[in-house]
């Protein structure tokens, strides 16, 4: 063990590292621009029926009556110090507000990418193994027509169902533990199809690969040669689809969130946007693109540790 | 022996052996294309005018055939209403994001070295930042409206096309026969539009379809995160949002505007999976 | 007269990771008009890739290629498009060189537009080609997904052709197709040679055959020329002992061809790591400590015959001519 | 004894017979090859006798026996287990035929463990025995490596050391060395000869050279039949069919005096095309009326000889 085993598994990060930094400073600059493109951000800050002296109290607060370039040169002096200044509403510290709601979007996330995996990996084992069979067939289709319906439109069906007709669910998120279940279904709802659709794939053509048919004349049954010749392949796919959809895993958590009041941080964000709190808005978006890298550098080193082709490439 | 493939595949009869896939998703397309322009020049007046003495009218009622909203509007009239927005703006997303990610995509490909390098960046540096939230957040901030909308969902969609279209182009580009044509003194252009284009036609209208479909459901999100055309504009994600109150009395509220989405995104993805089986385009990096 | 191509030391180089790969390591050949040279060796030994090289479609990292006496290596633009017009060359599948989008008669034209030929002349320039590499005139309307492996391999011969060119470089030209095909085509080039007295630069790995056509053969490892001769004195008299290998390891066809079989140890060693020395030593049947250390360098063993091997000829020939 | 017997064996996709109808005997110990070109239905016969034809294909045969086993009679289950023990196969492409996610060696336990309740330390000594019979330097290295790790003629050995570890009585080798280069294939024939000397062997090859190598007979397959069968010499020598006679003069030989090479006109009949008469007579230069009208059947010409042609070559 030494470097020639560590080195490759951690290469993948530096260019995610690069990848980080552009990202957030083209977010960043974005939003700081566009804030200044939409009007005068003070009055919008201030809102509306705030008196003239209110604006120009917040002007000089943030710094608005400074030239442009000097006032981005501040912003990214404060952002590189993860200065993200206070909440318009309630005053509080961005990032705090930001990382006090991370925690439930995350556990949210968390089960939901595992009751994705646990959904769609057999069901697509299944549907691939005999793929050219009738039932299958007509199985993938229906994944397929599923894969058309938004998960936040799952969601309100799920609600309609489970806790309006039935009344066996709750609806909203609180403490308990039942009223996980439907916000968890309906973001592993926005992976599931895919996913399905990604394992199937894979081992549908696992099962024409030239590997198979040597381990089929070695006399191993069909069980054998699925569990540990194709399997194997199939979840270095899902978990390599499961890593580049975090991302839109992360739309679908806003959506979710508003429908399920579910206190996290899609939530914040969209109700921040609604009332223009820019600085909980840059707080959010940056913690989303952090996030959203630490899960990606994670997926790679990942598939690193269990595909051995990328394992050992470089040795 | 084996026929040659098709060039375009529009240019092919398409009843006979095209795949049912294409068949029902080019009629579903067809005929939503027709109800939104229809709706275009001819909006049903019942879509923003209603009479409260038809309100929550179930599905069924003469005159309703959709049934009725909290203020007696007709829910088939304002899921009709709602369809050129959205059929709009999917639109223009789509043509933004599949001309900037083909160029940038195929230049990607075609040139080597810092330009693909550039790309290359860019792609996963916006494919790794989730699309909605950066919708949401520009669109608050800029107003919304059709065409701030339209493009920031072009610019929040475009890193996906440029991927497809840099793997399908790099493909494509690999092949003895565009080699071939280097070494018989071909110039760069001359093989972009010979070789390389047409080669590559399939491939984006295959994903020009599912990008479709993906901008109407960030359409319908947008709306019905409260983001979209004002409040009284009949959308299908408006619908949605005023459907929630009222899930009790009026289900249908619900069931109408996510039927809608549901046909059209599930049209629109049989078209496209349709057309990759016709044309054979092989879609790599396609999420 | 001096050659119609001379290369001279001529080296290409990849890089990869944080070194580089010397595909190929100071080649140096002649090919003069209406020749036929036959280019030998197993993959890794840089056959195709000097293939490009000489097509100026690889960058060239040192020594001097002269085309007619031209110097190509600095030539570009125009210049390198007019060199291209002089000299084609035929890839190894038919299946993947010709574009399944256009009709043969637009991939004939290709080169002719290219190249500004009058339009008016494709017609018949390509019609007559066409007849010449034993297809009717019609196949120009139609399609390659309508031809089978040997009847592309026409037209992608066809299209090589169709600028007149005075060299044709054949990539494994029938090594694609079916063995009761490849003659056909070998006869073919034999006859288009002849007719337009075109020189050949043919790599192959299959020594009946480079044999069967080539004046002369010069024998790859490795990047570099380890032995160069006439078809007849390669097969009769190989000096280097990795050539006596190749020949004896090409399965007899005619019980006629007994043969004692020379069995290499391991394999072809990766160009990012050459051996030292003489790069073959690690398989040689007769390296000595020598081999390890001294890089032998390719020099006259006979007329016109050149061989890299400190002991050259110690193994006879496993062939019986 | 006889280890393979089929009579009237035929495989069909989508009623096309990719193999249409052909005897194959095979005594224990024996090498035949099966030498045809691309579309002849030699691989498609060797997936046919180890059980892997494609779903689409239907199998039929008067008779298939494999070392004992009336194989038409057996269950999906039992026929797959012949796989491996009666009989095992390697296949042409060693590049993507081994699991690029399994290592060598639990690819060697997982065959033998299939086929011999043995422990898994007991199977590992089996395997690293499989490898090092092969020729495998340093197989305890090897063992653990993964596929991509390994170059094509190591790839190709470690095929051999796992269709060999089960000790089958049947080999089949689909183009064992057609993927490889010149030095490596004379490597893995000289292998083959050495290590296949208890097995009988059947190999497919579409180099007569390569058959000449390794076998005491060929059968030489057009269009889905065999058209000639006899012992290598005699078929180098003096070959019957015009087909077989064409193949032998098409491919260029060591000769100083060059001569034009003999080329088989044409191109060989698509399989999904059936003619009335001989498959090889619109290719043929002996072909007459009754070639075009009537297929010929296959028959013994002399001791030891089979051809199925009209007019063949005199061979005494």
């Amino acid at each position: 063990m030494g470097q020639w085993f560590v080195a490759p598994i951690l290469a993948p990060l530096s260019r995610r590292l690069v990848e980080l930094l552009v990202l957030l400073f083209c977010v960043t600059t974005l939003l700081f621009f566009l804030v200044r493109l939409a009007g005068d951000p003070a009055v919008i800050m201030a809102g509306e029926g705030a008196s003239q002296q209110d604006v120009a109290a917040i002007r000089q607060f943030y710094g608005f009556d400074q030239p442009l370039i000097l006032q981005y040169v501040h912003y990214l002096a404060r952002l590189a110090r993860l200065d993200f200044g206070q909440s318009i509403s309630n005053g509080l510290p961005a990032l705090r507000m930001v990382i006090e709601r991370l925690p439930a979007t995350l556990l949210l996330a968390i089960a939901a990418i595992a009751m994705t995996a646990a959904i769609a990996v057999p069901l697509g084992a299944w549907l691939g193994a005999r793929a050219e069979r009738p039932a299958r067939r007509g199985a993938a289709t229906l994944v397929f027509i599923a894969q058309g319906i938004p998960g936040y439109v799952v969601g309100l069906l799920l609600i309609q169902l489970f806790a309006v007709e039935l009344g066996w669910l709750p609806s909203i998120g609180d403490e308990t533990r039942v009223s996980w279940i439907l916000p968890t279904l309906t973001l592993a709802a926005f992976l599931v199809p895919k996913l399905t659709r990604v394992v199937a794939t894979s081992v549908s053509e696992s099962m024409n690969e030239d590997y198979v048919r040597t381990a089929a004349a070695l006399g191993l049954s069909d069980a054998a040669i699925l569990w540990r010749h194709v399997l194997p392949n199939a979840v270095l796919a899902a978990t390599a689809l499961l890593g580049t959809q975090f991302a839109y895993l992360f739309s679908g958590a806003l959506t979710t969130e508003v429908i399920f009041a579910w206190p996290g941080l899609g939530r914040l964000l969209v109700n921040s946007v609604q009332v223009l709190d820019f600085p909980v808005v840059q707080a959010s978006v940056f913690v989303v693109g952090a996030l959203v890298f630490a899960v990606n550098a994670l997926t790679d080193i990942a598939l690193r540790l269990i595909d051995p082709r990328l394992r050992r490439s470089a040795a | 022996m084996t026929t040659a493939r098709g060039v375009l595949p529009f240019r092919l009869r398409l009843p006979l052996r095209a795949p049912w896939q294409l068949m029902a998703g080019g009629i579903i397309v067809a005929i939503l294309v027709a109800l939104a322009l229809f709706s275009f020049f001819a909006p049903p007046a019942d879509a923003t005018r209603g009479s409260l003495l038809l309100r929550f009218r179930a599905p069924g009622t003469p005159g309703l055939l959709l049934g009725s909203d909290q203020l007696g509007r007709s829910l088939g009239s304002r899921a009709l209403s709602g369809l050129p927005w959205s059929i709009g703006i999917a639109s223009v997303a789509t043509g933004i994001a599949l001309l900037l990610g083909t160029t940038l995509g195929v230049l990607g490909a075609f040139y080597g070295g810092r330009v693909r390098a550039a790309v290359g960046l860019a792609v996963d540096t916006v494919i790794a930042f989730p699309a909605l939230v950066l919708a949401v957040t520009v669109i608050a901030v800029i107003g919304r409206g059709f065409w701030p909308i339209a493009i920031t969902l072009g610019l929040s969609t475009w890193p996906i096309a440029a991927r497809v279209a840099r793997a399908a182009a790099l493909g494509i580009l690999a092949r003895d026969y565009v080699t071939a044509a280097k070494l018989l003194g071909v110039g760069p252009i001359a093989i972009l539009l010979t070789h390389v284009l047409p080669a590559l036609l399939p491939v984006l209208l295959v994903m020009a379809a599912f990008i479709f479909a993906d901008m109407l459901i960030l359409e319908s999100a947008l709306s019905f995160l409260g983001l979209g055309p004002p409040l009284s504009t009949p959308s299908w994600g408006n619908m949605l949002a005023d459907s929630r109150q009222f899930l009790t009395q009026a289900p249908w509220m619900m069931l109408v505007p996510a039927g809608c989405i549901v046909v059209a995104v599930v049209g629109l993805n049989l078209l496209g999976d349709g057309l990759a089986a016709r044309t054979q385009a092989r879609m790599t990096g396609m999420p | 007269m001096s050659a119609l191509l001379q290369v001279r030391d001529l080296s290409v180089t990849f890089p990869v990771g944080h070194g580089t790969l010397q595909a190929v390591d100071s080649v140096s050949f002649d090919l003069a008009r209406g020749e036929t040279l036959g280019l030998v060796g197993e993959s890794g030994s840089g056959k195709s890739t000097l293939a490009f090289a000489l097509m100026r479609a690889h960058p060239i990292a040192s020594g001097s290629i002269a085309f007619d006496g031209h110097d190509t290596v600095a030539l570009s633009g125009g210049a390198l498009k007019s060199l291209r017009r002089r000299m084609q060359m035929v890839f190894q599948n038919p299946y993947a060189s010709l574009d399944p989008r256009m009709t043969i008669h637009r991939i004939l034209a290709e080169p002719l537009v290219a190249h500004g030929v009058s339009k008016q002349d494709h017609g018949e320039i390509i019609a007559q080609m066409l007849r010449r590499v034993g297809l009717s005139d019609e196949a120009a309307g139609r399609y390659p997904g309508q031809f089978s492996g040997g009847q592309r391999q026409r037209i992608a011969i066809a299209r090589a052709l169709v600028l007149r060119p005075e060299i044709l470089i054949l990539d494994e030209p029938v090594s694609a197709l079916d063995v009761s095909i490849q003659a056909q085509v070998i006869n073919l080039l034999r006859d288009l040679q002849a007719e337009f007295k075109i020189a050949y630069l043919v790599i192959a790995h299959d020594l009946p055959l480079i044999h069967q056509i080539s004046d002369r053969i010069a024998v790859l490892y490795l990047g570099r020329i380890v032995e160069t001769a006439s078809a007849d004195a390669i097969v009769r008299q190989p000096q280097h002992p990795y050539t006596a290998a190749l020949l004896s390891a090409s399965p007899a066809r005619d019980p006629s061809e007994r043969r004692e079989r020379i069995v290499l140890k391991g394999e072809p060693p990766s160009p990012i790591r050459r051996p030292s020395g003489c790069a073959f030593h690690p398989r040689c049947p007769i390296a000595t400590d020598r081999c390890t250390v001294e890089t032998p360098m390719l020099a006259e063993a006979a007329t016109g015959h050149s061989v890299a091997c400190h002991y050259p000829g110690r193994i006879k020939s496993p062939i019986a001519l | 004894m006889t280890l393979l017997s089929a009579r009237n064996l035929t495989v069909e996709i989508n009623a096309v017979p990719i193999v249409d109808g052909i005897d194959l005997d095979l005594a224990s110990g024996e090498a035949l090859g099966i030498v045809g070109e691309s579309g002849s239905g030699k691989t498609m016969t060797a997936l046919a006798l180890i059980g892997l034809t494609p779903p689409a294909a239907t199998i039929r045969a008067d008779t298939l026996t494999i070392a004992g086993n009336d194989v038409l009679a057996l269950d999906p289950r039992q026929r797959r287990a012949l796989g491996g023990s009666v009989m095992s196969m390697v296949f042409q492409d060693p590049m993507t035929g081994l699991n690029p996610v399994r290592s060598i060696g639990s690819l060697l336990i997982e065959a033998i463990r299939r086929h011999q309740t043995i422990d898994a330390a007991r199977a590992r000594q089996l395997g690293l025995q499989a490898l090092a019979d092969v020729g495998i330097p340093d197989p305890v290295a090897r063992f653990s490596a993964y596929p991509h790790e390994l170059s094509g003629g190591m790839r190709q050995r470690v095929m051999i050391a796992l269709a060999l570890v089960n000790r089958p009585a049947l080999i089949i080798a689909d183009e064992p060395t057609t993927a490889l280069d010149a030095t490596i294939q004379a490597q893995i024939l000289e292998l083959m000869r050495a290590r296949m000397r208890d097995a009988a062997l059947i190999l497919i090859t579409h180099d007569l050279g390569v058959a000449a190598e390794l076998c005491g007979r060929i059968a030489v397959m057009y269009h889905g039949r065999i058209v000639e069968e006899a012992p290598v010499a005699d078929l180098l020598a003096r070959p019957a069919h015009p087909y077989t006679c064409g193949l032998l003069t098409a491919v260029p030989r060591f000769d100083p005096a060059r001569p034009r090479l003999m080329p088989i006109p044409g191109a060989p009949l698509p399989a999904s095309e059936r003619l009335p008469g001989c498959a090889f007579a619109p290719r043929c230069p002996r072909a007459r009326d009754i070639c075009r009208a009537q297929v010929p059947a296959l028959a013994e010409i002399a001791s030891g000889r089979k051809v199925a042609c009209h007019f063949p070559e005199a061979v005494a």
